[in-house]
């Protein structure tokens, strides 16, 4: 039986977003008539194009963007409060070291540096920065300047956690490490995550559902479901499972980019 | 390396030095040749003793309007950062407070000093025509580096729902630092001539008398190197709050803005 | 009783009787304990006399008095010690400018209270132009630049610095030889004090008086001490200048006064000065000028016992 | 939507006003109520009524000074920016030349304008008394502008090897534009002051008289709700100069600079 | 016979690092002890763990950051006047459209917006950004903000294209498509390419040499050379010859990596 299905699986959903259109001041429609769930638990990932609306979701999600049209319902509001955002620059405050910027949620959530600091030793380290903790962005290299984003998103242990294709500028090796630590520190909180990759392989390798998303004001081309109970590791990347969920979703990635250019 | 520093380390400090006194070379024999009488322009070498000449009475008046200056900068800077957090609240607080705002600016202190003495005690009308003069720039200034706040940065914020008073500190007067310090710096030139034109317009305040009432006098006396004596006091007054305002620009700024690092490496 | 008295102008010989007054104890023997607040460039002393910030103030010339019943604001004028407006112009001897005829064809460096009063009858009177007014910020620079330009002064003070920095003696013309029949530095005080208190303001008057003929005929050098402590750049040489030209032109004790006393005021002599400002269009012909000043407290030779015989 | 843009449209031209009146009413009351005599608070009526009964003199003398400030502000923009471009070149330069500009913006204008007097043509000392007070904001701000260069971008054009001249015209003047805009209010507010401060001292520009005069004469003559009135022609003046440079800005920063874009989206 | 080979070719050398040393003031040594030579013509590509100074390197060749030790000799000099920069962040003037952002280089060597517009546009269609060209970047996403940089630095049409992860926000249909684009273009102009990337697949299939670096001071871990003659299309994907490659990277990149985390 394969593990990959297309089927609607009825899972509580946490945020539903209904008939949700986005239309920027410029005129462009970035999504029209948009419906998703994101399920409590899952991991799902949002792939398509560039510029089809994936980061424009994350942002409708997480609040930071209100949508033109239709609706988005919460099924626990506190959860709200409650969420981790890697963006898709790193977005790092340039005056504070690296230390600061990691610490600011938790100073923002009224925790003081002492009571803190372990916490955000605990996340630099993760992201293999502890050496840089007092440096200041710009003495960072691109791919660093991401990680510590990624230590600030996940230092507050949230229970929805975005990430906004935050493994992109670093090497594989890192990369799969940090795939396994995400993995890791979902199961430890039983987080949800919503995530936006280009690479279709981490996209299989991570999700339990993967959405394509068309060009054309976001219109989903397929969902790609993964049993969340198969052991994401080394044995998983080599598994039929994970071939035929990397092959459907770059056919379906092929497809939407087709279309849009037609 | 370290040699190369030292090197425009000297550089650093000798080049203003050096312009600073070919000006005055300049001058002075310009004035030694055209033969100008002392009370049309003195030359520096006569300021210059009239400055020895009269030191305790030109330092005891510096230290008058230096006082004014100190006192109006202060209040200036205190109320043109409140004014422009408050501002910053919201369009409807800035279109309304905004008026008064411009309208005290360019409210020309000279004409309404006599006002002022009316509603309110000397000392205080002093520090109120110097304030006005300097608050301004610092509020305009203030207002611009917390609009610009980077979007991204402001997303952050919200995601995590500081609170007002995070985001002001964490935030917003971070992001406003380089654009309020060349506030300050405008504002600590103002505060001085701030000071002076208090002084002019609404007395001295306290018992001594400031430097603009020596050179008033030392003008009325025809005592044009006096006259010049203070003014020369009041542009190093000037030079050394300005340098003290861009040091301390640098050390804030050093590191992470563009504006206060030599260079990218 | 406490008495707040603002002067029009830094401490200066001209003020010296109201010094000489406080340095002598002539206030306190009139029961009155009397601080002078010196005015400067910009202090409007007859503002702060309207609004209560002071009880007396010198009023500089007799035309701010007409404005001030003009604008209905409750000021008298209850003496006047110059009984000769020592307001001057000077020119440059030997440039065509010697006589008075010549002066209105020259820049003239007027400040902005002149400007506002004295030039508007000048202008009706002898022909002068506001295109050749120029502001004087009290400091004759541009006037000693200028050798065709003309500059307001005051009788004792700006030629004494003319003649010692500038090196030459100015020509001057005082207005008051030409018609300007202003009185000068006169006191002023609210309606109201003088129908609530009217034995404050003869004290005051009196012992005002009284200091003017000690200042000018007895020993000056208390009140000359107080000036300079109050206006450390005053100098001796200027003061001594100062005293001589308003003893040399009677700038105080001259004409009515010597009948009946300093800080006399008269009724025909206002008479003179309306009709002449009214003429110039510098107020109002139907101006009721007379609330402006009462003769209640002067004409009472206090004091003239003091002048020496 | 429409319907939402209309109310805030409403909101942003309402708020004002409504404060602004709701402040001269409280003006009104409280002169009427404690019985503030004109001639040492007018009510906004009394110097409303004195705006129209004078209206020609005033409306006159507004003019003259008007074109003493545009004169002013149209000088002081371009010597602000050629000075901050000039210091931008080098630190050497920069370090040569601030402290002569410091020195100016310090210096008292009343005190040194019978010294300009006595060096040039009365007109010029006034344009000079004028361009003196409002120059230096801009030259700060548009300094701290060109100092703020995108690092990356910099070095896109050193890539280009683009010509002095390309650097300034492709990449410094668009980065320096907000805080030079910025500094540029600051000096348009300023620009008026300089223009009545440089009439009372180096006398108005031309034939008239402008209305630092009118505010002088006023005083000397008790005539306080005439000074009001003047006034409030210099406060319109001064929001109005503020209104169009704000304007100005909005529509040269819209869509691309943080303080000009009411949001994200 | 292996196309991958570790010996060292001796073709003519475009730039030649020696000995080069760059230590930030903040006092990190970057590089130390660098040698590379970029030779006529090849597509050579950096990989290395994140931080390991592949930035560095890029920035030192084009100039923009000069060595603290070392040389840095260019055997035709003019070439230095001819190169294009694909910066790791877009670097866009934030208040300029599309099309003057790409415009921007060839109004600096002095053409006119008529002549260079049909350029401008070329270069904007291959990277599909034709009907943005009159956006601003605020209004662009990520991808697209990449792209308009992509086209900024191929539009002079240079000798030398330098890239620090070009395609890393782009999805794979696309960043295949470049990927082809980039090579036509280069058989085109005889450009050389100095590239920067984190896919080891990307760097198998464009360099004709693949250098990785160590987290240590830029230590170059392993060459290996491909051979230009190879064509690149899709069945070279599936060629041992690329599997290879793609094998001894990835090793060399885990070396590096464990070696610094050593
Ligand atoms: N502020 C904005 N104003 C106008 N249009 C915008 C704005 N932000 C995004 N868009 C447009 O919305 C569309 C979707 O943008 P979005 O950033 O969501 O794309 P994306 O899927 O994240 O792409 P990428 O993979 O390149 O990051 C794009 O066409 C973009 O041009
Ligand atoms: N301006 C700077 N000041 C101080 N240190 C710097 C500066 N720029 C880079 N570094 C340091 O130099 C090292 C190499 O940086 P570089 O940007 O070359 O890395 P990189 O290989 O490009 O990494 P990435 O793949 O993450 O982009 C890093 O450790 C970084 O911290
Ligand atoms: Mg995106
Ligand atoms: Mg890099």
């Amino acid at each position: 039986m394969w593990a990959v299905t297309g089927a609607q699986m009825t899972a509580s959903a946490l945020v539903s977003l209904r008939n949700v259109g986005k239309i920027f001041p410029s005129g462009l429609v970035a999504l029209a008539d948009y419906d998703l769930d994101v399920r409590q638990g899952e991991i799902l990932t949002l792939l398509g194009p560039s510029g089809c609306g994936k980061s424009t979701v994350l942002r409708l999600i997480s609040g930071l963007s209100s949508p033109t049209a239709g609706s988005i319902d919460w099924s626990a509001p506190q959860i709200k409060n409650n969420i981790g955002f890697v963006f898709q620059d790193a977005t790092l405050l340039p005056w504070a070291s690296v230390f600061n910027n990691v610490f600011l949620p938790l100073r923002l959530s009224g925790l003081s540096r002492e009571t803190a600091s372990a916490r955000v030793d605990e996340a630099l380290a993760h992201v293999g920065l502890l050496d840089f903790s007092r440096s200041l962005p710009r003495e960072l290299s691109g791919g660093m300047r991401m990680r510590c984003a990624i230590a600030r998103a996940l230092v507050t242990h949230p229970a929805l956690i975005m990430m906004d294709e935050p493994f992109a500028a670093l090497d594989e090796v890192t990369r799969f490490k940090l795939n396994d630590d995400l993995l890791t520190l979902k199961r430890r909180l039983s987080a949800t995550i919503v995530f936006v990759t280009h690479s279709v392989f981490e996209a299989a390798y991570l999700s339990t559902r993967i959405i394509v998303m068309s060009r054309r004001a976001g219109r989903i081309i397929d969902e790609i479901e993964i049993d969340p109970a198969i052991a994401r590791d080394d044995d998983y990347r080599s598994s039929k499972t994970f071939a035929e969920a990397c092959r459907r979703a770059s056919h379906a990635l092929r497809v939407s980019i087709e279309e849009a250019t037609r | 390396m370290s040699k190369k520093r030292r090197t425009i380390q000297w550089r650093d400090i000798g080049a203003p030095f050096a312009v600073f006194f070919a000006a005055l070379a300049l001058w002075e024999a310009l004035v030694r040749w055209k033969n100008v009488p002392p009370y049309i322009l003195p030359a520096p070498s006569v300021v210059f003793e009239k400055l020895i000449e009269d030191r305790e009475l030109l330092f005891s008046s510096l230290m008058v309007t230096l006082g004014v200056t100190f006192e109006a900068l202060v209040v200036a800077t205190i109320c043109g950062v409140a004014l422009a957090l408050l501002i910053a609240q919201s369009k409807w607080l800035e279109r309304a407070l905004l008026p008064f705002a411009i309208t005290l600016q360019v409210t020309p202190i000279i004409a309404i000093a006599p006002l002022l003495l009316v509603y309110m005690q000397p000392g205080n009308a002093v520090l109120v025509c110097a304030f006005l003069v300097a608050f301004f720039p610092i509020l305009s200034n203030t207002s611009l580096g917390l609009a610009s706040v980077d979007f991204g940065l402001r997303d952050l914020f919200d995601l995590y729902h500081a609170s007002p008073w995070q985001k002001l500190i964490y935030l917003r007067l971070p992001s406003a630092l380089p654009q309020f310090l060349t506030g300050l710096r405008i504002g600590g030139g103002l505060a001085l001539i701030g000071a002076i034109v208090a002084e002019l317009a609404a007395g001295a305040s306290g018992q001594g008398t400031g430097l603009a009432y020596r050179i008033v006098e030392a003008g009325f006396r025809l005592d044009i190197p006096r006259m010049f004596a203070a003014l020369a006091l009041i542009s190093l007054s000037g030079l050394a709050i300005y340098g003290a305002l861009a040091a301390l620009s640098y050390v804030l700024l050093r590191g992470w803005h563009e504006s206060a690092r030599a260079d990218q490496e | 009783d406490k008495i707040r008295f603002a002067t029009n102008w830094r401490a200066q010989a001209e003020h010296g009787g109201f010094y000489q007054a406080v340095a002598d104890g002539v206030y306190a023997r009139y029961g009155l304990d009397v601080s002078i607040l010196q005015g400067g460039p910009q202090l409007n002393a007859r503002l702060l006399l309207a609004a209560g910030r002071v009880d007396f103030a010198m009023g500089a010339n007799t035309i701010q008095m007409f404005e001030s019943a003009q604008q209905n604001v409750p000021i008298v004028t209850v003496a006047s010690m110059f009984q000769i407006d020592p307001v001057i112009f000077m020119s440059h001897p030997g440039v065509g400018l010697d006589r008075f005829e010549d002066l209105p064809k020259a820049t003239a460096f007027i400040a902005s209270d002149m400007r506002a009063s004295v030039w508007q009858w000048l202008k009706q009177a002898y022909g002068f132009k506001d295109q050749n007014a120029k502001p004087y910020n009290f400091n004759s620079a541009p006037f000693l630049a200028d050798k065709k330009s003309i500059e307001e002064g005051i009788l004792t003070s700006e030629p004494y610095a003319i003649e010692r920095e500038g090196g030459f003696t100015p020509n001057i013309f005082l207005l008051s030889d030409y018609g300007y029949d202003s009185y000068s530095t006169t006191i002023e005080t609210r309606a109201d004090t003088i129908a609530k208190t009217p034995d404050l303001v003869q004290r005051f008057v009196d012992a005002s008086i009284i200091g003017w003929y000690n200042y000018l005929y007895g020993d000056n050098a208390q009140a000359n001490a107080m000036i300079k402590r109050d206006n450390p750049e005053m100098t001796d040489g200027q003061i001594a200048y100062s005293i001589a030209k308003m003893k040399e032109r009677g700038i105080v004790d001259s004409g009515d006064a010597l009948t009946d006393g300093v800080g006399v005021i008269t009724d025909a002599r206002m008479k003179s000065f309306f009709d002449k400002m009214a003429k110039a269009g510098v107020v109002p012909a139907d101006l009721d000028y007379k609330r402006g000043y009462t003769l209640r407290f002067i004409g009472k030779k206090v004091g003239m016992e003091l002048r020496p015989k």
